[in-house]
């Protein structure tokens, strides 16, 4: 199922094969022509070794490629050759393998008038005026007829021609053959209560009124003004297929359809049975084609679209791998954080201890004790001068001693008790107490004598 | 098939070529164009069956004494 | 797929291109993205039923036109 | 993780992503680093369970593509 | 540890500073400094025991983190 | 050392400086001097006994410190 | 030695110097001299055990310093 064939063809839009668009041509041009009166001046005619007549038909503006088979070019009563102009029924052709178009005709007259009589003339032209030949009045040929019912005569090559024609083209198409006599003066009258029957029975859905051809006297139950409006007033569609030897009857412009021959009007009123199927056939491959290629369509949109739902996995994963970044870098800040704190913390408690009062205290102590040495030495420097000074004067006292005199022997003598110094004997009495000071001890003596000093 | 008005071939062949071109066209929801499809199916069938009902005969329709229609077997070889 | 009302197909399709949509454009929240991943898995799961049934049902029509019942469901290029 | 009303999935990271990014901003005061940490850390974890969810649900749902079909009825508006 | 109100780590920090600053001076009385150097002894085991405390929440919560699921409910409003 | 108002340290380590200058200045009477003496020996011991104390309580402080954590409760406020 | 006002070692070598003076002239009577000399004695005498005593005393300060506590409260004004 790959929709990528169309390119970039909008998906819808049909695109042809070259043969696909030919085929196509092919059935629009054969079915909107099936069978067509045409006429024109040949030119450039030919008859190659296969018997076929090729030749142009053109008018003042414009051609056409035309052929003509071997086996209707036999029973032609003229000679056609480059020039002529002609009337001829033939249908629409695609050379397929060329994508060359052309007509293929099935019988072919020369154009002008040969010996029409007045009457003909006449009676065309009244009931042309009455609106008989008018394309509005003419009714549409069945597809495919239920029942073909063939008016014409029972032995004649026309009836046979009609059959086999239809038979190959149709093979169970259901034929009526309705006897009828196809000249004479019975002629007219047989043919209108055939038609006429042939309305009331209703069965048929297609008349073909034939007859092998013939002189314009014996076409006269085909150029008279009764078979006409019957024909006319028919509600069963009519072909009529009489002889091309002449131009048209009188039959041939009031009926529904003209056909040159009995087999021609086979040609035009059976269908190709599998001309049918095929194309059933080929609306049956477009219909599978269609839904098939409608649901391949839908498939493939469906398949496109379920492909581009996207899987959020891509996205889980961008998510988790963002989600691992923020754990990771949270981890690492807040223990960066706990770090710094921490080291803060450390720094000033290291601070701390740098300027922590221990120091302090043992300079304090150092001084302490300096100002305390300094106090023992001061107050020992005073008591060592008090001492100096002390033994100083008392060694000058010492020498200054007024009894230092005795150590010679002197002595020094004083009354008592009140040891007032003698110095003159007079001032003694007899049986005085005296204390005599000796250079070692004293002594107490009494006065015995006491001899005064010569003056 | 066996309704009571048969459309014709060319209707069903109408209808049918109908039915492509509306499939074809692509912007019939899913369930329609199913429904399509079978229309399609079922009328392809019936023309089949149109094609192939009719039997191969050739008569030959005469009026009896009373002028009656009445049907005979046709011999085309005669 | 036996609900009751069951969308139709072509609501089916149009509300996946939607959520496919939706999604691509690549700013949905994450639980809206799920959401929407979740609902077209189930969207696409369903058209394909869909669709397979309604391949199944073609196939089924077509074999009975052609007679024997195909095997083969599709081979798209006919 | 069972409250009624839970943070969408980007918020939760969005709130983590401010927090990550005011934690690196400077120099919070301890506490409140430390909260922002816990609040941080209590969003990761979130994140990731949400995302564990989302993933066996992603992945549960692909089973069942790829596996048997799905009781669940269809619910086409996502 | 256990006060009602905990001195902030910032103001313990702070405070210590201060602290040393003042017995950087050196000219504070003997009695000052060494109540100043008792109060910055504490700071300091605060600050360095709030640290503790706080590593180790750290540490309980990234062990949550990596283990099992936590029950207590979650509050995304961080 | 019992005293209800203790003299600060300062204030003791001044008297005992002006008391050694006095006595270094040399022309005090004995008696004086002795009572100076007296007074300086005082206070040397009070000073030196202050900062044994001290000494004592900054050890303790830093052994603390660095080993064992205290009971004591905290007062920040320093 | 034990009078109520002592005369201060200042003043007993101040005495003591002068009577060595007025012995030094030596124009003192005898008796005059002897007095003056046993004065001088006297002062002698005092002067020594002022001395001595002020060492005893420093000494006792000092080995208090370096002994045992002082029961002795501290008077800080000396």
């Amino acid at each position: 199922m790959d929709l990528n064939s169309t390119g970039s063809n909008p998906s819808r839009q049909h695109v042809y094969e070259v043969s696909e668009l030919n085929k196509k041509i092919k059935q629009i041009l054969e079915e909107t022509f099936p069978f067509i009166w045409i006429s024109g001046e040949i030119s450039n005619f030919r008859i190659p070794s296969s018997g076929h007549c090729y030749f142009t038909l053109k008018d003042a503006k414009s051609q056409i490629s035309a052929v003509m088979f071997r086996a209707q070019a036999s029973s032609l009563k003229f000679k056609p050759e480059d020039g002529l102009s002609i009337i001829g029924l033939g249908r629409m052709s695609v050379y397929e393998p060329r994508g060359s178009y052309q007509i293929i005709f099935e019988y072919l007259e020369p154009k002008g008038v040969g010996g029409l009589q007045i009457a003909f003339e006449k009676l065309k032209q009244r009931l042309s005026d009455e609106g008989l030949f008018d394309a509005r009045h003419k009714m549409p040929i069945p597809v495919i007829p239920r029942k073909i019912s063939i008016v014409t005569s029972p032995t004649g090559a026309a009836v046979r021609d009609f059959i086999k024609v239809a038979q190959r083209r149709f093979p169970n198409l259901p034929l009526e053959v309705v006897p009828v006599s196809v000249q004479g003066d019975r002629a007219p009258g047989e043919i209108i209560h055939a038609i006429c029957m042939l309305n009331k029975i209703g069965t048929t859905s297609l008349i073909v009124l034939a007859r092998g051809g013939g002189s314009i006297e014996d076409l006269c139950a085909f150029n008279d003004e009764q078979v006409a409006r019957t024909i006319f007033s028919s509600g069963i569609p009519i072909i009529s297929a009489v002889g091309h030897e002449t131009d048209f009857t009188i039959a041939d412009f009031v009926a529904d359809l003209r056909a040159p021959t009995p087999s021609a009007a086979a040609e035009i009123a059976v269908p190709s049975k599998n001309e049918l199927k095929n194309q059933l056939g080929n609306i049956n491959q477009k219909l599978y084609k269609t839904i098939i290629s409608y649901l391949k369509l839908l498939s493939n949109n469906i398949n496109g679209m379920s492909s581009r739902i996207i899987h959020p996995r891509r996205r889980l994963q961008d998510m988790r791998m963002r989600l691992d970044d923020y754990s990771i870098r949270l981890l690492s800040l807040i223990s960066g954080a706990l770090k710094r704190k921490s080291e803060g913390a450390a720094f000033r408690h290291n601070m701390l201890m740098q300027v922590s009062p221990a120091k302090k205290v043992v300079s304090m102590q150092k001084h302490i004790t300096t100002l305390h040495d300094a106090l023992v030495i001061h107050i020992h420097h005073l008591i060592r001068e008090g001492q100096n000074t002390l033994v100083r004067q008392v060694s000058m006292l010492d020498a200054l001693n007024p009894m230092a005199i005795l150590q010679r022997g002197y002595s020094i003598t004083r009354t008592m008790p009140d040891r007032s110094v003698v110095r003159s004997a007079k001032k003694v009495k007899i049986d005085q107490q005296l204390e005599i000071l000796l250079g070692r001890g004293k002594l107490a003596v009494t006065v015995i004598e006491k001899t005064s000093a010569v003056e | 098939m066996a309704t009571k008005v048969k459309p014709s071939f060319e209707k069903a062949i109408n209808d049918l070529e109908k039915i492509v071109k509306s499939l074809e066209s692509g912007d019939l929801p899913l369930e329609k164009a199913l429904e399509k499809f079978e229309a399609g199916i079922k009328l392809s069938r019936y023309c089949t069956e149109t094609l192939d009902e009719a039997e191969k005969r050739v008569t030959l329709l005469m009026a009896d004494e009373m002028g009656e229609p009445v049907e005979k077997p046709f011999d085309a070889e005669a």
